[in-house]
């Protein structure tokens, strides 16, 4: 097509031409990517927290009752010979019972003493890799001494099941979000189109091809997605820190995602959003008044 | 070029502004049109630009049926006619300079040439320091005259000028019609709506005068009515070749979209 | 009525579209403005409509100083005037019972009243049957035949009209100025801006011709400018009664917003 | 102000003739509830499920060792006498470690059996009012026999503080919606506006008062507010009952609360907010254009 330089050009200068709508259109879209967003890193936290406990790979070993500490070290050490066992480390039953009691409060445990202590000594086993967990509980039951290995399959199970959960919730949640943010874009591209149906009718009075006259709505479009975009990414790394900030405040042991670590996908993920939304939203909205001729204005 | 046959225009909401219009008006001519306000001046021109559709009959331009022309052909045919509005649709938004320029860029030329011919248009109407305004900052006279230097810019086959003098003085209107008989002597068919009489009687040009959504006088009325080989030998024509081109051109448009 | 003292106006692009306009125009006259496209009278009457401001001078309308007036005495003043607009200003929205009805609306006119008066005001600029179309359905100049008769609807003490006739054809032309000078006769003021010089020659009333922001004619001049007095002691004239309500009016804005 | 009738119907009217503006405006305005409303439930939601637990008004009384089971039966009868004491349930050792084995794994606890068990009778308190727990416990261990009082002050304060946070992260979501809605209402409104300065200007230019103007321009905002606010309970309710039937399928032991309970407030919520919103958004944008004059169109 001929004259693009020009038609480009022109897209670019209307955003300034009609900053009114252009502010407009911009913080509708700034706030639903922030929105979105903000819902998107939320639920990857959240997934990220379920599994930061749910990929614990440790487990408790028990050894049997009448085994003294000395022995103790021999299991240990056997079951670190073990290929898929990371580390190995002791975990007393005085220790344990201490453990108890403060998790439990100390009136519980108060007649216990360390002679009468009914709890066994154990190991804490850190395994390599969780999926080989049968096999190799399998070998460590073999060692002699060891007495039982806790059974971290259900709490596996649950928490998996929890993870997926929190992931389908959130979902959900962006889902609805990018659903209602097309929502308001489509109509706030609407009624700034409907503002302009005049200078569109014109312009095919005077013999401007479709194409010509959609380019420069299309390249406006682009540009204000572009500039959502950019302004969405500061927006939500403030918020985010924001809220980090809340979070370490308040005490909560999580160490949200730093948010550099996010910054490409969301900075990629607003940029195309941002454009697409501009794009498809300029051009949708636009072919109803290139239908129109002359006469939806004043007429002569 | 221009051909009425047993044209009619019933409004959607019933009005009939033109009752069983025939009409030919042939290239290099110069029309005048009057009649009463609400007489269907403005509908007549409106069909001619395809901005509106007959309800009845048909319309030929340039060999090409109007009935037959697609949606996507019609920014071609508006581009071989220059066209002054009655309410002269400028561009807010556009300066003087931009609104009248907007015409040649949605032809394609270059920014060279429209950095040329856009002064000198201007000049024409009188408006060579105005071009840096915006619509809004002109009085009723010269906006009118940015409408008219845009119908002129893309030096058209057929200007079509709805009341260009309407709001200007009478030595200034008699200027703007001197303006369009030289470039009509140039070959360029003239249409213009009028309500100046003194105007019509100082060129001796066609009349034509609608009444009622009738034509009810025409000063030429027996070269063209009585003799009807003239219509249909039409594409015979001395200026078939150049008619051709422009037809062509029209049908070209499916491709460039 | 109206008090021109050394009134100049520049636009804020810098333009001067008025300088240094000194008239007097008493109650009941009837005055036309002529002048060439851009001289400035389309300005001349948004000063007096309070729709600009002068940049310099002070023009009094009914005895009231215009640069003393508040913001919200404006569309007081307004009401005591039917404003004829060059671009019409219908809204587009509203049919065009609607649009002459709104102006009685703002003055709180009662419905009773309108259902009888708006019908009767159409009918004098010849709209009787297309009361119920919008805008955009009319013709050019049945478009400012509306804009017409919303001025005129509310019995106004001013008339301003700006090229109430540049879309009519001459007859139809012939026939508003007669409407208008009818009107006149009962009292109101008239001011209107044309450029056809054969109503101005066919009606013998007033003539002020502006050029290039100037004052350049005026065929009343002697009665004015030389007997100064007439506008000092103005206050005291005749019509003193009926003009200190006006501008009592006015000042009730202030409680009634 | 005479005519107050017709500037009502003119406000109605409005609201169909620019329709294209008006559904740009319900949709936005309904998006904006919408979202606010479900953020709120949602929080509601949460608190509740968190003070189910807090406000769980049991404590554990242990008995002494070496007391009979029935002398514990006296030891009962002797709490129940305490006035903030709602209801005495006995929880006997062996009780106590079968719910043990059941919450940590039968491994933990594999040597201790019933004669060897360690853990102490108890009985299941529940009182009336948790506000005079101190008093009561204070009461309790009067009473011959009982070893210890289960401090249930840590507990109960760690709940108050989760459900503290949860609120705050609520009402921080719900503040920022808000703030988020406001903005997206504000520039469509603004929008709308635009696209009728004309208009106006027009009525300006024919004398009318800013307050004739304006009349209209509220009507029509408040119309949509509450066109709006009707849309947004029935989506609402609509979303809720889905989400709510998501929680059942996925056997997630919370009943939320009935719509029908909320319905009231969210009614009165949505049809205040919404008709504020269209008044304030109208009000503040209209004032703008009421300050331009005629010349603000295309000259004459
Ligand atoms: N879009 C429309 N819808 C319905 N009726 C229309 C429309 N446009 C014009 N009309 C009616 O058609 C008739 C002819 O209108 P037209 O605009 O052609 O008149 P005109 O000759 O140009 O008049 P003028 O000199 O006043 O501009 C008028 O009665 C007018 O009311
Ligand atoms: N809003 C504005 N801003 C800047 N300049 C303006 C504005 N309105 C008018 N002008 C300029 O002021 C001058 C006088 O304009 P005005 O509209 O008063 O002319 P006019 O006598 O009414 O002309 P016409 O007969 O063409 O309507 C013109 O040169 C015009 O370009
Ligand atoms: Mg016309
Ligand atoms: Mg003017």
């Amino acid at each position: 097509m001929k004259g693009f330089g020009y038609l480009v050009k022109e897209g670019l200068k209307n955003v300034w031409v009609n900053r009114i709508m252009s502010i407009a259109s911009i913080c509708v879209l700034v706030s639903c990517l922030v929105l979105t967003g903000s819902a998107t890193l939320f639920s990857v936290n959240v997934s990220e927290m379920v599994d930061q406990v749910g990929q614990n790979n440790e487990t408790t070993v028990y050894i049997k009752d009448g085994y003294s500490q000395l022995d103790a070290v021999y299991i240990g050490k056997e079951i670190e010979k073990i290929s898929n066992v990371n580390s190995v480390t002791f975990y007393s039953k005085d220790d344990a019972i201490l453990q108890f009691k403060n998790q439990l409060g100390d009136e519980l445990f108060s007649q216990i003493d360390e002679d009468k202590n009914p709890l066994p000594d154990a190991f804490i086993v850190v395994m390599d890799d969780l999926e080989k967990y049968d096999e190799t509980v399998a070998e460590i039951q073999k060692i002699d001494g060891v007495d039982s290995v806790l059974n971290r399959r259900d709490f596996a199970e649950k928490l998996t099941n929890i993870s997926h959960m929190v992931n389908i919730i959130a979902i959900g949640i962006v889902i609805v979000l990018v659903v209602i943010s097309l929502f308001i874009i489509a109509n706030t591209i609407r009624a700034t189109m409907y503002s302009r149906r005049f200078e569109i009718s014109i312009m095919k009075s005077v013999g401007a091809t479709n194409s010509f006259v959609r380019m420069p709505f299309l390249v406006e479009g682009m540009l204000i997605g572009l500039i959502s975009a950019a302004i969405s990414v500061g927006g939500l790394a403030l918020l985010y820190e924001g809220i980090s900030q809340v979070f370490v405040t308040t005490n909560i042991p999580f160490d949200f995602i730093p948010f550099t670590n996010v910054l490409l996908p969301v900075v990629a993920s607003f940029v195309v959003a941002g454009m697409f939304v501009g794009f498809a939203g300029s051009f949708l909205s636009i072919r109803k008044y290139l239908k129109m001729e002359g006469n939806e204005i004043l007429g002569w | 070029m221009i051909d009425f046959e047993n044209v009619s225009k019933t409004y959607p909401n019933g009005i009939h502004a033109l009752y069983d219009v025939n009409l030919h008006i042939d290239k290099g001519e110069f029309v005048f049109i009057v009649g009463a306000s609400g007489a269907g001046k403005s509908t007549f021109l409106k069909l001619i630009m395809h901005e509106e559709t007959p309800s009845n009959g048909e319309i030929t331009i340039a060999g090409k049926k109007i009935s037959k022309l697609k949606r996507k052909e019609v920014p071609y045919l508006r581009r071989h006619m220059g066209i002054v509005f009655q309410d002269f649709r400028l561009i807010d938004k556009m300066t003087v300079f931009d609104n009248v320029a907007f015409a040649m860029r949605a032809v394609g030329e270059n920014t060279a040439t429209i950095k040329k011919r856009v002064p000198y248009v201007l000049s024409l109407v009188g408006l060579s320091d105005k071009g840096k305004r915006k619509p809004s900052e002109l009085s009723g006279g010269e906006q009118q005259r940015v409408s008219l230097a845009r119908a002129l810019v893309n030096n058209p086959e057929i200007i079509i000028a709805d009341e260009p003098t309407g709001n200007v003085d009478p030595e200034l209107s008699h200027e703007i019609i001197e303006l369009l008989t030289e470039i009509n002597s140039m070959g360029t068919t003239v249409l213009v709506v009028t309500h100046e009489h003194e105007l019509v009687r100082e060129f001796n040009h066609r009349v034509i005068k609608i009444d009622h959504g009738r034509v009810v006088d025409d000063t030429s009325k027996d070269n063209i009515s009585d003799d009807y080989d003239d219509i249909k030998n039409y594409d015979d024509s001395d200026d078939y070749a150049e008619l051709k081109q422009f037809s062509d051109d029209i049908s070209v448009a499916s491709t460039d979209e």
